[in-house]
Formats: C-alpha cells, structure tokens, sequence
C-alpha cells in the first residue's frame, strides 16, 4: 500500500511542482548513487565551502526539491501506523478494544435516546487467530445516510464539540476497530441498523479508504430484522482469547458494576451464555452540555473566542460565551484588567488578552454547573457492589463537582469490606486490595500504575482506616475500592484510554472521596473493635483478679474469705470502668 | 537446708509492706496501683561521688485496670515467688521462674522476656537486685587465679570451706552464680580484671599471680553480674585496687570497662550493687601503641567502631564527666586504629609478662580513670 | 473557543438536518429539563415499554435528531485536547521538546540538501514561566509557498508515505510546537528562511487554525538576513528551564554524540555560551527509499496493494511493488499459493488474498535492502565517544540490517569503559551504568524504563563479560552503553518519541549487538587481569619464598647457604611455570 | 619453665619430618607439596565401632605454585611457630599466632580466619590436636564441682597439685584451655555432663553430687574441645560412665549431644581426640514430656528446629546408625514440641533433683544411645 501511495504522489507533486521550475526526474536518487559510487558518502559540502561561490542556482533548486515531497497524512494513515496508540498492540487487547468500544458506542447511543440499554455480545473463534465480534443494542439506530461516516472515518463525532459527559469522546474508536479489523483480516465492518418499527433495517458493509480518511460502501441494502430499532454492528479481526482479569467477560461485568442499568447478554467463544441482570430499572441522569468555564481557559484559546465571538462587548462576551459569569462577575473581571466593559472583543485579542487572562484567573467564579455530569450516585453504587461482591461492610460516595483545567468532574467512590477473606482470620498475609477503575462508567482495565486513580489510593493512608498497608502499595486485605470519574472530558494519558493523567485538582477529589468511605470504614472497624474489648474486658476480669486475690493471699497469710473479698471488690470496682483503661 | 540468706528477712519484709499496701487500698475499694522507677536511658545520671550510674527520680504507676490486669497479677504472683524463695532458701533462674509460671493458669507467661521484664519491675520496686530476691540469672562468668582465698559454706552443713586459688594449676575457680555469701581472705596488691580467657590462660600458665601478688580476674567479655559483684565485694571488703586490662578499642573501653566501673545503662537500678567505681584502667591505650611499637599489630577501626566512640563522646555521662578518656578516646580516633591484648605476642610471646605488665604496673596512678 | 465553534457548527448541522426532516429547536436540552423537573431523571422508557406501541414516530426523530449533532473533528483539535501524547505534558517537558523538534526538522533539511549542518539555539526566559527557543539552521532554506503549512498544518510533511530513515516520520512535531505556544502564550510562530544568497530571505509570523488544521498568516514580508540559506524559527512558550539529565544541554550534548557532524552553537537562558565542535567533517551516507518489503505487510494492507497496482500480472505486482522479490522468489510464491502467475491483482485482492499472504510469509526471501539506511558507523561511534567521554576502553558496533514488520532497521552499541569511577578502586558501591539512547540519531531522555532498548541491556547477562550486574537492573561500573536504533519507522510506544516498542526482532538484534562489545570488553578486561596476574606473580615470588627459606632453616637448622639455595632453586623452578599454577 | 609437655618431642619430628622431605624435594628441583586430608563434611564417616566421626581418605594436594606461595610459606612458617612453642614448653591462643605472624613480614596474616585455616591444615597435616602443637583456642569452658580430685602441678615448680572438687561450696573447678597433663582421682559413679550453668547451679546448691555419688560438668551449651576432653580422659582413665542432661530440643540432641558424643563433622580430623564415645542420653526424652507431665511447658517446634531434626535424620551419620535415636526424633517432630530442662520447675523447683534425676538414674540402661 504505501509504495503505491508514494507513487502515485509523487507523480502529482512532480506535476505540481513542475509549475514551479522545471527539473531532472529524480535527482535525490540519482545523486545518492553517484555519491554510493566514488566519493566518501555524503561529503558533499561543508559549510565553508558554501556561500558566495557561484554554487547558488543549485543551492535554491534543493529547497525546491523539497518542497515537492511535502504533503498532507492522512489521520487513519497516521493511526494505522501508530495503532499502539488506539489500543491495538496485540492480538489479546485487540479483541478487548473492538468490543469495548463497541459497547461504549451502543451504551452513549442508548442513554443519548432514552431507552434502557441491552446488549448482546456475541464472540466467534473463526480461525486460529481469527474472531468475529458482534456487538447488538436496542438504541435509536443510525440514520441511513450517517451510518458510513461513523463507522468509516476517524475523528468524525457527536461528542468531541460538547462539553457533556459521555463515554465515547474523539470518534475515534469504533472507526479504528473497523480499521484494525480490515487492516488484519481484509474483511470490512458490518452494520445493521433500524430507527423505528416503521422503517425497513439497514445492512450495510464498509471499508476505510485510509488514505482519504473516508468511509467505501461495499454493500448497502435493505434487509429483515426483527429488533424494531437498534444497531448491530460486526467486525472480523486478528485476536487472542484471553480468561480472567483482562478477559472480555470480567469487562463486561465491571461495566454492569457502573452501569446499573444495563442488561447484557455475552455467548462466549466456547458457547457459552452469560446473563449480567440490571440492578436498577432507570436510566441515569442525562448529562447537559455546558459552556466552557472561565478557569483554565488558557490564553491562546481565550483569544481564539475574542476573534470569533458574536458578542459585541466585553462584557456580553464574558457573560454569554462562558458559563458561570454573571454580570456582577463579568463586571469585576473588566474592573480587574482595567478594561472597558463595552471594548470590543477582537480588538482585545489582539492587544489585551493577557490582561483579561489574569484578571479572569484572580477572580473568584463559582464552580461550573453539575448537570453536565451524570454520576451513578451512591444509592445505585451501593445496589451494584451488593450484586456483584459478598463483604460485610458496603460504603459510597459522590463528590460534589470540581473543576480541572475548566472541566468539570465528579469523583465517586465505593469500598465493599471483608466477606470470605476477612472470614479466613487476621492472617498477615491479607492479599491487596483490588482496585476497580471507571472513566465515565467505562471501566479502565488496563495501565493500572500509571492511573491518577491508582495513586491517589496508594498515596491515602489506609492505616488511619485501620487497614495494613505497605509503603508505595494498595492497603491489603479482605478490600474491593471502586473508584468512579464522571467529566465532560477524562484526560486520558493515551488515546487508548487506559490510564488518567495526574492532574492535581482530580488527585485531590479521589483522594478526598477514598477518606471520606475510609473514615466510615474506620467508623465500622472501630464499633467491631469496640464489641470485641467489651468482651475480652469481661474475659480479663474473669481470668486474672483471681490470680491477685490469690498472691495476695499467699504473701499476707489472707484467709479465703478475705481473698475472696478482694476479688470480689476488683471485679465490681473494674466492671464499673467503662474502658479498658 | 542451712541457715537462711543475709537479709532475706529484709526482702520479705519490704515484699510484705507493698503487698499489705495494695490490699488496703483494694479494701477502701479504690483501683492499686505500683510504682515502677523508669528503667530506661533518659532516666540515668552518673553521680560522680559515688562513681557510678544512678536512676533518676521519673516513675511510671502502673495502675490495676482491665488492660493492666495480667501483668499486674503477674506482678503480685512473681513477688509470691520470691517470698517463697527466700522462706525456702531456695534460688530459680530466670527460666526456672519463667517456667514456674507455667502453673499460673491464665497468668502463666507466654514468652520467657515477658517474665524477665515482670522481675526487673520487681527488682527496681524494691531496689534491691534480683539474687536479693532469689532469683538469679542463667549466665556464669567470671574465673579467677591467684592470691586469694574464697570462703563458702557447705550447703547441707554450713560449715565454711576454704578455697585457695593459688592451688589451681592451670584451671581456675569458678565464680559461682550469686555471690552475696561468700567472704575472701587475701593479703594480694592488686586485682587484674582481664578481658579474654586466652591473655588470662598465659598469666596463669606463667604464674603471674605470684610475681605480680595479685589476683587474676578473668571477665569473658563484658563482664557478668556476678563478675561484677564478685569484683566489688572482694575489692570493698579487702580495700584493694582493681585495674582492667582488655583490648584497646572502643569496644573495650565503652562496654567492657565501662559497664564494670559504672554498670550499665539499662540496669541503672540496680547498679549500686553491680559496678567497681574503684576500678582503673591498665590498659591497652592509645598511647601505649606508641610506647610499645605496635603499631603494626593494630587493626583499622571499623565505621562501627568510629560510630561507637562518637557516641560515647557525646553521650556516655561517663566519658563526658572524664577528660582523660575524651583525650584517649579521641587520640585513638584520629589514629584511626584498635589494639587487642594479644598485640603483644607481635614481638614475643610473653613479652606482655616480662615487659608492658611491670613496666605498666610501675606508675598506677597514671592509669586512665 | 468550544463553545463558540458548537454554536457555529449546530446552526450549521441544523440547516443540512432541516433538509432530512423537519422539527423543534434543541430538543434534547428542553426534554433534558422537564425531566429534571418532574419526573425521576431519565427514568423515560424501559425496554418493556417500547415495542409496537405507537411510539415509533418519535423513535426514528431520536436518530435523526443525534445526527444534526456528528461532525468532524480536525486533528490539530483532537491533538490539542491531547497534547500530552506529543510531549507536552508539563511545562518542563514542552520547553524541551519544542527545542528537539526544531533540531529534528534542521537536522534532516540539512542532511537531505547534502549539507553540514550547524545550528544555533537559543534559549531566552522572557517571564516567570514564558519562554522564547529560536533555532536556526545552514540549511537549504523552505521554498515560500511550503512554510505556511509546514509550521501551520499537523500531519503536513515530506517523510511520511517513504520508506526512509529520517528523524522526523509523521509531520507533527514542529508544528504542535507551534499549536502549544500558541495556545499558551497567544502568540505565532516566527520564521525567517532564505533558499538561496540571491534570493531574498523572507519572515513570516504564523498561527494555527485549530479548527480547520490550516495555517493562518499573520505577516508574510522579505527581510534582511545575513545568512546565505536556513531557516531560522521561534517560538514563544510557557516553559520551565530545568538543569541535569534531562536539560537541554544535556539533550544537545547527546545530539552531538550520535551525530559528530554536527556543530552547534547554544546559549542557555542565563546567558551562558556552549559550543560543541564536529567530530567528524562528512555527511552520514545519504538514506534511500526502498519499496516495502514482503513479510510483515499485513492483509489489509496486500488487498489493498492489490487493488490498486498498476502491475496487470500477478508476478509482476510482487516483483515490482516489493523489495527483494526477483522472477524466481515471486514464481516461487505464486506456486506456493497455487495461484497463476499471470493472474489479475485485483481478481486475486477480492478471492485469494488470504492465500498469497500465506505463501509469501512461508517463502523465505533476502533481508530488505540496507541502503534505505544510515548508521552512524562504528569509527563515527568511536570519534564521538572518545570526544565526550574519558574512559579507558571504548568499542562500537553497526550490527547488519535486519527487519521487523517489513521494515528494515540497525543497530548499533558504543560502549565506553573505565575512567575516573574504575581509577577510584573496586568499590563495591560502583554506580549503575549509564545507557544513552537513540533513535535515528535522535537522543531518548524520557521513559528509560518503557524502552526495548533498556529491557535488552537489562536482560543481557554482564556478569559473563566481567561486569557486576544486580538482577533486573543496569549493569554496575564506570560504563556508557550507547544504542542506537537506525529505521525507516521506529515504532515507539507513544507519539512524543520516548520508548522504542518490544518487537521482539528489535530486542534481539540490541542484544546481539550489546553481546557482540560485550565480548570485546570481556576480552579487554581479561587482558588487563592477565596483566595483573603476571606483575603479581613476579611480586609473590619475590615476597614468599624467603620466608619458605627461612621456616625450613629454623625447622631443620639449616646454615645461611643451603637457605640461600632454597630459595634460589624455588624461584627459577616457579619463574618457569608459565601460570599461576 | 618446667618439664616438657608429654609427647612434644614426637609431634615436634613429626614436623621435622615433613620439614625435611619439602627441603629434600626443592633439591632435586620438583615443587613441594603438603598432603591434607579434606575438612569437609563429605569426607567424614561415622564408625560405630570406635563410635565417633572419623575423617575419610580424600586429600588434597598443597603444591607449592606461585598462586599458593603465600599460603605455603605461611604453613611452614606456622610448623615453624609449632617447633618454637614446644621447645620452649609455651602455648599460644589461636589468637596471639596470628600477632606473631604480624613479625612475618609479607608473609604476615591479615585476619585471624586465615591463621585459623593454616592452623587447622597443620593440624591435620600432623594428625594431632592443636593442644600438642602448642596451641590453645580461645575459649575456656566447663565448670566441674563434685567427686573429683584433679591432679595439675604448679607451673614454677612442677610439684603436684590436687585440687578437690567437693570443696568449692557454691563455686566450682574450671577447666582449664589444655587439659592434656591432668590427672584424676575419683570413685565417683557417673559424670553428669549439663546444658545449662542454672541447672548446674541447681544440682551444685543442692549438692546433688553428694547425693548421687557423682561428678558434676557444666557445659554450657555446645561443649568447648576442652570441655569434651577433660570429660572423655577423665572417663577413659577412671572408666566411669557419662550421662548428658540437656534440653529435649533437635539442637540439644544433634548440636550439643552429638558434639560431645562423636565429635563434630568440620573437625573430622581430630575428633578422636575430642568426642566422648561412652556418653549416653539421660535426657530430657521426648517421653519424659509424657512420663513427667510436662506437655504445658513445652514450646512449639519452630520452622528451624523442624529442619534441623529432619536433616539429622536424613543426613547425620550418628543418626542415621541409631534407629532409637531415629524414633525419638520422629517422636519429637510427631508431638510438635521442645522442652527444656527447666521445664520441670514448673512441678516445683527441685522437682528435678528429688524426682526426675533419681527416677531416671535407676535405669541407666534405658537411655538412649
């Protein structure tokens, strides 16, 4: 492929440059041989040599030489080359990506329309290393005439423009997993899709056009299907099936944990059938897109929004083109810049940005409304830890909203406690903790160390919880830690999504989340503590004043009815103390 | 049995008081409680006057409550041990008591350095040291050679027995675990506290004793309570000096010396009857490295060595009140080296007989503190 | 700046749905409130609810009114929102790969025009954390036209669709320089070029259009300019200057290791001048572009080859699309799939594409081309290493091309061992080697740990060359090991260049090279211990025999001559004994 | 000084001897080399019929190169020393041979290990103890009190001296480092050789000696090369028999009881010397915990004490030859306890003396071997 490509460009750069002077064919590689072939290689000139001396027509036709093989890549180009960084490095996390981004895709889709989401995942081994992965939902469907372009072309989306929660954000996954798939198997994505009862369902296949970065339609035609709407899309890949941890199945079951609302149906690739129930029967709430906040905005963009803004004056600029900024805000923001409140936007951009860009930054503004996030709240959090792990002690939390780089975000927090390992005894050997991670109800299955998440709970002294932890480590024992990251944008340190990036700001609210359970962890540990002294106070009464009596006995000669008088009073004057101290 | 200890009556007497004190307290219905001097380093001072470690005045109560409640009868149980003893004449080692324990039921001990630490709070309640009590430890320590009779009675009889200590040979007499009964007759100069059985082996071999008429201590290493005891009692009741010879390193003279001139640390308690402030220190020296050519017979010191004699520089109370021992301390620290007894043998083999013995033996008041 | 381009981008969204259907203004967000009005949030439909119950009108408007709402997202957004992925992850980190992707672009103009490069860098802290790096090089000057959408354009460049060894592959680098300044200080890119004395050099001021991915020119005027030809760029940044291991000196310094043709000239930002000569006066030999080599190229991408040769045979397609694909390999593969040689690609690319790419992979077939490549050279190596490093005992390798994925790649290992640390004693306490890393001649400063080229010196077994080596760690000792990894595609682990990826090809390959001075150093060091050996022999001789002598005279009472004896016939009986025993 | 030590004149050709034949072989220019056995726990067998560990018949050839020219030197050099000591009838601890090396130049020792290791090859070279080389370890050990008189003489005068162990009341006899020129006399019935000096203080305050007719050895743990052998001349010459009493753990039956019985496998070479073949097993039997009633004061079996019993049953050569001992063991590991001696204390202290050891000592034949 890319020999052709290289080609074919290369004829119609030469026809474009020709316009430009005109020129031997390919004297790069020409010169190359000649310098193979006698001299040193590549000593060609150094640069005293060059300069004043008549050498100057060449020296100008190399620029344009150059300029020749400048040309545009395309994105899918430059993810099929770097696919490692979609999540495609090898065989065993490619089968896991195509389905997760297929879920995360059908999951958006569903909550975008209201309806209560179930899928069916459905895994076929069609060869050694071969997999056919379907993903069906009962969504909204896909408009005929979108359908090549969402599963055809990279970077094209509803999401990336919004500042809304959602699982997908780039539109870029589900695209790539067609691509991986074609690129592996040459087989191209296929996709049903119904919008109604009343409309026929849509069978289309569709191949990338990497070089264009835009979608081929191979097949496109009506077809039966009895889901009345939904969409149903089928991608043929290189694969490797994978049991345990990292497996599709414990996926999905993370997803059911932060998707309470979700059915899910999952035949694996031996057959077999799987059923995760919903633990709730509604819908969370729906996101709503916001304004940009005035925090964080950084400079360059602050001048972008200068230039393009249909506000004529400052201050309607401030006050409509971001959110939380009032006019009492607005004002003070002018006042603090030394502004004018009716300057015109574009002439600021140009001269006065930096000064607006302080002023904003030392002005107290509100945090940004909350709507724009949809947490899974702690009543539902609470139902689906009760589903899925059998402990003791359940305990949630939802933070309040914060904000990182003016985006907001929500922390949520769950812990569940003791079950069958706390059962086996106070071993030292408690295994760790196991930490479950989700980024806008997508559960992040892998990078686990690299994760702001994981080391918030790391760095969060589980001792003053009363749990053992090592130095650098999880804490340990019978312990499962559910963390939650609901933001209009997860800042993902690769596009993979795989790991959070260490911003402060979210540092800080999981960590503060992680001592707010841990303190009613502690809470529940110290009242177990409390009734365990209580007993072992009355067994130490019961065990040892008689031992006092009796030594008192033996050095002064008592009586048994004096020993037994002492004991007695110990027993009453000890009971009497309320702690053991 | 023979007649009853030396001022057990004392001890039983000073267990009955305490014992009487909690019964009455227990009586007006109010929680005991006993207390305990604090036996640890920032409670100690070295009373130069008397010449060794003393405990300072910091006290801990230890009050009868539902947590306190086991060591407490511990406590109560092991002083009823010791009256028994005494009563019976008898001794236990600390295993012995430990075990003894084990028919406490409840109050039994789990690990024997819990019974340890319940008899040295009995031992500091009582300030008297744990053979007053009965109990004595496991280890012995300690021979001696030379000009000197010890006087012991026969168990069953009582009758006195003399044990001459010239008429040993090669072997020597063995200091036996307590010492407190015992009474000496001797008409020796001095006594020779030697560190290491071997440089103790050749000044028997070569009869020493008789030249030098003095008695040969030999200590095994940090010297033992009995060791200790022994020492001090002979040297008290026979008014004769002591003088230490061990190796010239910070081990030496920090630990070995140290802890048989002032006791040690931790026990300050009890040091008052287990230390030698007579003591003085023969030798080796720093100087004598010098004096004596040895310089190619020492040993580089260690980084444990360096870090040791910092410490005793800045916070031996001993040392610190010494300045002489701040001077040779320091002197060997900036030579950078140690030197052992038997550096000696490096020009012959009874070159420390026949030459840095008397030589040093001339001029005692030169002695290091 | 989001909201903005939202609102632009719905209207415009609006006007091309409004031709698919007609309907209300923004009903997502109307139907978003009453809910969180009246109703419990989002509880609007169970699946049980949905069906054939005349809700199906509504349910196809859901699909329709999600797609007004997909767009494309261009990739200077998507890396915007991303710029961690490029390198710019923190303000320390940005400063240094600002000045790394201008020496990168100078460096291969440079080497591509056959000219010895010299640059100039210069650092200047202009506020608290604001900077300004202009680099300047003698290269052959940007052709006029080209300089806009190289500095204003991501994924724009020249080396991309070859397959060539080049510092640069995707066309991002510089460029996202740009975007980041821009975005946090507002202000353009600079560029001063001039392609030729006669020609006059020209200054253009530069923004990026994140939206569109285009640039915008700011100022575009001819400019007075001393140098003959070169480029000269700056670019205002918030920054932080750092010093040490991952300074900018230190990274220029290691540019100069793997590249000693080069000079460069760098003023730190107190000032501070460094100069750091040549150390050597000629050109690396000139890379050249092959076509793709047989194994490795996946099916995708064959089908796709197949499809759009302009070969009309079969064995033509193979041996004129491929590297080292003769007549007789290409006859071979046709008889291995069991396909006609004179068969028609794009026939072939629709039915027996699966079979051609299994008779290619089971065909064995010469290594790709090497001259696609360009080594540093083990004397270059040397040269430079001697120049920076003092040590006693250096040694180089240029390991023999080999391929990963179809691509062909090298590598070479310097070593350097001994000088002040080996002078100093065998101190146990020697410290870790340390491992300088390239790609492309490019220097590796960051995530050391995630590098092939690290896991390979790691697993390599010292111990057997005589060094000291603690489990799953660095080699210890006064040692510099240099690798090099020379491509046309280095496939690292993320887009900011850090870690080179774990083929297992790659690793086995630094392994061998790192074996190949291993063994050279094991003989070194056994020389010396020989060495060592014989002066200490001739020493034991003369120290213990007299003592033999005198033990026996004072056993046996010999008289001073037969003792004399002794120890004269000892001596010449040991002195003719070759060895130590 | 006064008459040579008994058999110094033999060891002392021995080493001319050898001497002789390197100094005949350098004359007729071929490399010396000196023959020494293996210490190595491979070349050691037990033989049940002189009943001690015996060294086997590999050896290893010492020849002189340039790489071994250090060690060859100083070898000579120490049979040098050896010749120098017996001619002068002086000792020298192991420690003072490695300052008298710091004269030897070049060929000095820089640790004392080193001179250990060119000791323990002449040693063995010679197939004598390193007592009749002249030299003496470090440590003493072995206190003895009860019916015994030991015959030593004074060093000056050469005149005997009898030292009477039944007189030194709580005290008691130490054994000197050599013990080669002792003499005995004693009708006593049995030695009794103990673990611990508490339950030797015990025994002694008691005078348990007088009671059972016998002598009473403290070895304090693993028993010193001295120890051992003052114990094995003194049975061998007053054919009397020898009853261990320590602790019923894995390492008082294979450390210290081995050891004193058969000797120890890294010293092969010199057991016969050093090892008490008569000896038998008293106790405390893993039986006793039963027969006694001392199931709660035992301790656990810990990780390292199982290992230990188990490599002794797999590995011991004593072991491996006594299937009693074999089913003690396994009787051991089976109940998963240790118990000391001691433990008896927790009947009441002298339940030992006035129960268990008479008991025990009516059916001498039933100890194990």
């Amino acid at each position: 492929m890319l020999s052709i490509r290289r080609r074919v460009h290369t004829d119609a750069a030469r026809r474009e440059a020709g316009t430009m002077r005109k020129r031997k064919r390919r004297p790069p590689r020409a010169k190359g041989k000649a310098a193979a072939g006698g001299r040193r290689p590549g000593r060609v000139r150094t640069p005293s040599e060059l300069g004043e001396n008549g050498m100057d027509l060449h020296q100008e036709e190399i620029a344009y030489q150059m300029a020749v093989r400048q040309r545009e890549i395309s994105v899918s180009e430059f993810f099929t080359k770097n696919r490692h960084l979609l999540g495609f490095d090898n065989p065993k996390k490619a089968l896991l990506t195509t389905v997760k981004e297929a879920v995360d895709n059908s999951l958006d889709a569903c909550e975008d329309a209201k309806i209560i989401p179930e899928l069916k995942i459905d895994l076929r081994q069609i060869g050694e290393d071969r997999f056919r992965v379907a993903v069906e939902d009962n969504g909204p469907g896909i408009v005929k005439a979108q359908v090549p372009k969402v599963f055809g072309k990279l970077l094209y989306g509803s999401k990336f423009h919004t500042l809304k929660q959602a699982r997908g954000q780039q539109g870029i996954g589900i695209s790539a997993a067609g691509m991986y798939g074609q690129l592996t198997t040459g087989q191209p994505v296929r996709i049903t899709s119904r919008i109604g009862p009343r409309k026929p369902a849509h069978y289309f296949e569709i191949r990338i056009d990497t070089q264009k970065n835009a979608p081929e339609i191979i097949r496109d035609e009506e077809t039966a299907w009895d889901s009345p709407h939904g969409t149903r899309v089928e991608i043929e890949l290189e694969g490797k099936y994978q049991k345990g941890r990292q497996s599709v199945e414990s996926y999905l079951e993370q997803v059911s944990l932060a998707n309470p609302h979700v059915r899910i149906l999952y035949r694996d690739p031996e057959g077999e059938g799987v059923v995760l129930p919903r633990a709730a029967n509604v819908l969370p709430r729906e996101p709503r897109e916001i304004k940009p906040h005035p925090y964080g905005v950084e400079l360059g963009v602050l001048m972008q929004m200068l230039k393009t803004t249909g506000a004529r004056h400052l201050k309607s600029f401030l006050t409509r083109d971001f959110s939380r900024v009032g006019s009492k805000v607005a004002r003070e923001i002018c006042a603090r810049a030394g502004l004018s409140e009716t300057a015109w936007p574009s002439r600021i951009a140009r001269e006065e940005s930096d000064k607006l860009s302080r002023a904003i930054n030392s002005t107290k503004i509100m945090s940004p409304p909350t709507d724009c996030l949809s947490p899974i709240g702690e009543e539902l959090i609470l139902a689906a830890l009760k589903k899925q792990i059998k402990a003791v002690f359940y305990e949630a939390t939802s933070r309040a909203p914060s904000v990182y780089r003016g985006n907001p975000f929500l922390i949520e927090v769950g812990l569940a406690w003791g079950g069958p390992a706390a059962a086996a005894g106070d071993g030292d050997e408690d295994p760790l903790a196991s930490l479950v991670r989700f980024a806008n109800r997508v559960p992040l299955l892998y990078q686990q160390s690299a994760c702001a998440i994981t080391k918030a709970v790391i760095g969060t002294n589980w001792r003053a919880y009363g749990l053992a932890q090592a130095r650098g480590a999880l804490p340990s024992g019978p312990l499962t830690v559910m963390v939650h990251m609901a933001s209009v944008w997860v800042p993902f340190t690769s596009e993979s999504k795989e790991a959070i990036a260490h911003y402060p700001e979210i540092m800080k609210e999981v960590r503060l989340g992680l001592q707010d359970v841990g303190r009613k962890l502690k809470a529940f540990l110290s009242r177990r503590a409390r009734i365990a002294d209580a007993e072992k106070k009355k067994a130490y009464i019961e065990k040892y004043l008689p031992h006092i009596g009796a030594a008192l006995r033996d050095i002064l000669a008592l009586r048994k009815p004096q020993e037994a008088r002492v004991v007695r009073i110990l027993t009453r004057v000890l009971e009497k103390s309320r702690k053991m101290d | 049995m023979g007649k009853r200890r030396k001022g057990a009556r004392g001890t039983e007497a000073k267990i009955r008081g305490e014992a009487g004190s909690i019964y009455r307290t227990i009586l007006r219905r109010r929680k005991p409680s006993l207390s305990l001097p604090i036996r640890s380093l920032d409670n100690v001072r070295y009373n130069p006057k008397v010449g060794y470690f003393e405990i300072g005045r910091k006290r801990k109560e230890r009050t009868l409550t539902v947590n306190t409640a086991k060591t407490f009868a511990q406590s109560l149980k092991m002083m009823s041990l010791s009256i028994d003893l005494l009563r019976g004449d008898d001794i236990a080692t600390k295993r012995e008591a430990y075990y003894v324990s084990k028919n406490w039921g409840d109050a039994r001990f789990d690990e024997q350095t819990e019974s340890d630490a319940v008899m040295d709070d009995v031992e500091a309640l009582f300030e008297v040291n744990r053979e007053q009590l009965g109990f004595i430890p496991e280890e012995k320590g300690g021979e001696v050679a030379g000009r000197l009779t010890v006087i012991d009675r026969d168990p069953d009889t009582g009758r006195a027995l003399k044990i001459d200590c010239t008429r040993f040979g090669s072997g020597a007499y063995s200091i036996p675990i307590s010492v407190e009964d015992l009474g000496f007759r001797t008409n020796a100069s001095f006594i020779l506290a030697i560190e290491t059985a071997g440089m103790f082996q050749r000044l028997v071999k070569h009869n020493f004793w008789k030249k030098a008429n003095c008695i040969l201590v030999s200590m095994g290493g940090v010297p033992t309570r009995a060791c200790r005891r022994f020492i001090r009692r002979l040297a008290d009741e026979r008014k004769i000096p002591v003088y230490a010879f061990v190796d010239g390193d910070p081990y030496g003279i920090t630990n070995i010396y140290r802890t048989l001139k002032v006791g040690s640390g931790n026990a300050a308690h009890i040091n008052k009857f287990f230390c030698v402030p007579q003591a003085r220190y023969l030798g080796v020296t720093p100087q004598d490295i010098i004096e004596f050519k040895l310089k190619d017979a020492t040993h580089p010191l260690k980084e444990v060595d360096i870090k040791r004699a910092r410490d005793a520089l800045s916070n031996d109370p001993f040392i610190m009140r010494e300045l002489a021992w701040q001077q040779a301390i320091e002197q060997m620290i900036e030579m950078g080296v140690r030197v052992e007894q038997q550096a000696f043998a490096k020009h012959d083999l009874n070159y420390v007989i026949d030459v840095y013995l008397p030589k040093k033996l001339r001029n005692p008041e030169k002695f290091l503190p």
